[in-house]
């Protein structure tokens, strides 16, 4: 299972940081992530992006067991 | 190298930050100029008129490999540079304190002045980083935002 | 105006300079940046490549004088700039040591590092101040001379 | 007389960096002050600019009595 990791506004919206999630591309994990965290979580997801293991992925991009999917919601650092 | 040595100091850290350090790390001997820039918390916001401290938020491996970036790209930008420090504070940041410290240090001040510009632009748009604007009764993540970008297209 | 509240604090000093008094001292609710610039004495010079030090000479009440003109029209070319300090160390000053600090703060980053490179051109061009260079067998005045010219003109 | 403030290379140049000099203008205190410090004052004289009181003032400008007449050659400060 991939580790999920909600960041900032994802975290809030999903009411958790991390948590486990199967799915062996990202578009299946964050399928599952939405049906479970529900509408709020899946309009933050709208407008994130999603790194692999610290790297920009996309949809289809390929997950392994305990790569992290990380969900980034537009960023407000400085 | 030891990190007296190094030319790159990144940190993200929950402590009160200050400059003096900094610049004294990255003052080297042919140095003639260091830039710094503080981002300090304003009394309000786009969507506040009374801000009475920030909070930031991040997954702290990914946002010291980021800063650690930006630092090589303004290197990589303006080759004279001799020093770069970018700290950015997480958790509660009281009005009046910084949030992030850009120090750059160089021979001469144009290519300081220029980096130092880079690095806290390319920082706010490439460093997982996320800030929740506390006034009085509430909180409430920030509306100035921008899609996270790779650091090669700041 | 207590200093506190003063938009501009200027000084001529032999004492060692801080960025961090200057910049907590420049920051106020309504500034969200803090632009910094440090002269540094170099182990080198345009005539000699070993400097060990620098010593600078002035007159304090014209270098003050010209000083507070520079802080001035920096605010007035960008007006939301909200401080200005300009400190100037006078005679011997070491290796890696600052000589001159600049810190200008305002709402936003853009006018701090515009102010702030300002204040740096305007004041190596208008502040009456000479540098004598130490080397290994002696000393000499700078080469790197310019005429002086007033502040309207910078 | 003027009180003439000799600065950086032309107190050096001069060998003091106040004096006492007569004059009515700018052109004269300062013919009388290169006859007295000699040449090398005269070269750093010929690239220096003149203030009177602290005002830039020109060759010609009236100097008074007590009036500070400072010599300021080419500058290095930052």
């Amino acid at each position: 299972m991939a580790r999920l990791v909600l960041l900032g506004p994802a975290h809030e919206a999903a009411g958790v940081r991390e948590d486990l999630v199967e799915g062996d591309t990202v578009e299946a994990v964050l399928a599952l992530a939405s049906a479970r965290y529900g509408e709020a979580f899946a309009a933050v997801l709208a407008t994130s992006q999603v790194w692999v293991n610290g790297e920009p992925a996309a949809a289809t991009s390929p997950v392994a067991d305990y790569d992290e999917v990380a969900v980034l919601p537009p960023v407000s650092g400085g | 190298m030891t990190a007296e040595s190094s030319p790159t100091w990144v940190a993200v850290t929950p402590e009160s930050l200050a400059l003096d350090p900094l610049v004294a790390w990255a003052t080297r001997p042919g140095c003639g100029a260091v830039v710094t820039f503080s981002g300090t918390v304003r009394d309000h916001s786009a969507d506040h008129d009374a801000v009475s401290a920030l909070e930031y938020e991040t997954s702290e491996p990914h946002a010291l490999a980021r800063l650690g970036e930006v630092a090589e790209e303004a290197r990589r930008r303006w080759p004279d540079v001799a020093a770069v420090a970018l700290h950015h504070r997480v958790g509660r940041v009281e009005l009046g304190e910084p949030t992030v410290l850009v120090v750059v240090a160089a021979p001469h001040r144009a290519e300081a002045f220029e980096a130092g510009r880079y690095c806290i632009d390319a920082l706010k748009r490439s460093v997982p980083m996320w800030k929740r604007e506390h006034f009085p009764g509430g909180s409430a993540w920030s509306s100035a935002t921008e899609p996270i970008v790779p650091v090669e297209s700041t």
